[in-house]
């Protein structure tokens, strides 16, 4: 996983310390695999990496990977097969090339310091990027847009057929069930919660209880629940109109209601 | 005294960004010391004046504002077909046999409370309209339909609204008889001419 | 040909209200037929080129941004920037780069294994995309960067991107594999693949 982390404009990404090479040791884990090791052991030689001196960079990786071992770190599987292609490496710079099959070692060596060339090139592109500017820190958008503003016409589709099919399931529902009556004075009813929670929300702009919404003067605890329910219900309906934003912590724990920004609605 | 332009800049790219309205106050905390915030504002506020946007005082803040005159271009219209929720349909259909009808009387047949949205997206349809008061105690508002939910039924008159035999006839309905509709379409026959005389008008 | 006043303002409107950058042809759309879009956007530009904010091409889009000499102004209203690990910054700087290109040549790029977290990240900020399928053996998924990409960093072409001409001329964006370690990537390629079977899919 990913160790080193940036900070957040990056900075810390290019101070690539030109670390001796027993200090590697101390934090094997900060590398990004084993092309990371050879290009901090590669800018040790301070040149191009175009001009490094492959066969140098190769002793260097070796004698960092055996360090390892003698300190007992665990060295992961990918930094021992890059240690034994640089022993295989170093061994076709060194012997005379007998055969011909193959790219021989200078080529190699070659190809190796190209690709720490890439990554180094990427490295700091990331760096520039993270450097330059960026929209939102450096440069920014307008802080309060005007969002275009949609008039929706709702074209409504229903048959006559759903109309009078629903009219029917009514009346028949309700041979069955007995009518519900509310006790009208002590409901307080979702509308009565509705305009409430709208009249109050702009003045409290950040989150609050949902429960400080309720209309003080609530004595019995019947009338309570009541508001309590409907202040819920009338919060659940706003939220899904866009109009506030709804939170609960954990179970069962208190619910706070925020007005939405509705900024950049579109 | 003249002003330092690159105040009037920073000033512009403050309200800008910001995400509220801007006091003099705030701007002056921001800008550079000794910065004469009322001459900027008054600068940039002439400046803008004739623009597309418009620097503007609002409660005491200054915010950008696209020009009044412009407003139009941000608005869209759109249309999105939807379908009724059952509580509309059902409301709607109860408004249509009842009119007019108040709504304790909707809320009394249904046996639930109607939720604010109910009523609105049946408004927002344009199939329903106000018809007057009902001369009862609390003077409530009675509901009925409008000519363009005749249209949309391809009704000529809202006694062309079938009765139950007619419907049951016709195969549109499956549901049993329960009565209801004979003595509605009774009801209707009694109850609903046009101009309703415990009517008056809104 | 002059350019109708009331049309630069409708357009300063229009680029003022869109927190979004606004393509021509988005517009287009909205001003009057026969405005003269370029034309206009280049009057607007000029105008505001030595303001607080200037009209500014990202992505081919365009959108008003504060001046970059007053980043050190704007110091409240900065939006929190996402932190991004090294391994993600990189991944992202050679999908940059490199794209159209697939998850094994970012890490021959990069000498090791990608772990999956470090894309989800990328997704995740909507810098990234998948752009297709390589047409090689296995048919490997193509990634490449979003218009989000290009806005958040600024840039209206991913040829803006810092020294992309240079490490283009010099070989440096080419993706051909260097055929060394290819046990390497073979090893990497097959612990990935374990922990992540489902990559294949787009």
């Amino acid at each position: 996983m990913d160790k080193g982390s940036f900070d957040d404009a990056g900075q810390k990404n290019t101070e690539v310390i030109p670390l001796p090479s027993h200090a590697l040791l101390v934090d094997l884990d900060g590398y990004e695999g084993p092309l990371d090791v050879l290009l901090v052991l590669a800018r040790d030689q301070k040149v191009d990496l175009l001009k490094i001196s492959i066969l140098q960079l190769a002793e260097q990786y070796l004698a960092f990977i055996e360090q390892a071992h003698a300190l007992r770190l665990e060295v992961a599987a990918d930094y021992l097969v890059m240690a034994a292609w640089l022993a295989y490496l170093k061994s076709r710079l060194l012997l005379p090339v007998e055969d011909d099959d193959g790219p021989s070692g200078e080529e190699l060596a070659d190809r190796l310091a190209f690709l720490l060339k890439k990554l180094e090139a990427m490295r700091e592109a990331a760096e520039k990027l993270m450097n330059g500017t960026v929209v939102g820190r450096d440069r920014l958008q307008r802080g309060r847009p005007e969002a275009i503003r949609i008039t929706r016409h709702s074209k409504y589709e229903c048959s006559l057929r759903d109309l009078l099919q629903a009219y029917a399931e009514q009346k028949e529902r309700k041979g069955i069930i007995n009518p519900l009556r509310l006790m009208r004075d002590t409901v307080f009813t979702v509308e009565a919660a509705l305009d409430r929670l709208e009249k109050m929300l702009g003045t409290l702009p950040e989150w609050t209880d949902l429960m400080a919404y309720l209309p003080e003067n609530l004595s019995d605890p019947f009338s309570r629940r009541s508001a309590q329910a409907s202040t819920l219900l009338a919060s659940l309906q706003m939220a899904k109109e866009g109009q506030l934003e709804l939170r609960q912590g954990a179970t069962f724990g208190p619910i706070q209601v925020k007005k939405r920004n509705n900024g950049n609605e579109s | 005294m003249s002003l330092d332009p690159e105040h009037v800049r920073m000033a512009e790219a403050l309200l800008f960004a910001s995400k509220e309205p801007l006091d003099e106050a705030a701007l002056a905390e921001r800008l550079p010391e000794g910065a004469d915030i009322p001459a900027i504002l008054a600068t940039i506020e002439e400046h803008y004046r004739h623009k597309g946007v418009n620097l503007t005082r609002l409660a005491g803040k200054w915010t950008f504002l696209t020009a009044p005159d412009l407003s139009w271009l941000l608005e869209e219209e759109r249309e999105t077909t939807r379908r009724l929720s059952r509580a509309a349909l059902e409301t709607l259909a109860i408004i249509a046999y009842h009119q007019p009808v108040t709504r304790a009387e909707i809320e009394e047949i249904r046996g639930v409370g109607l939720s604010r949205g109910t009523m609105d997206v049946l408004f927002d349809a344009g199939w329903i309209r106000p018809r007057g008061r009902r001369r009862t105690p609390g003077r409530p508002v009675t509901y009925g339909v409008t000519e363009d939910f005749l249209i949309h039924f391809g009704l000529d008159d809202i006694k062309d609204l079938p009765g139950f035999d007619e419907m049951k006839a016709a195969g549109l309905l499956n549901t049993e008889p329960t009565g209801i509709f004979r003595d509605l379409a009774r009801a209707n026959e009694e109850e609903d001419s046009l101009e309703d005389p415990e009517e008056e008008e809104l």
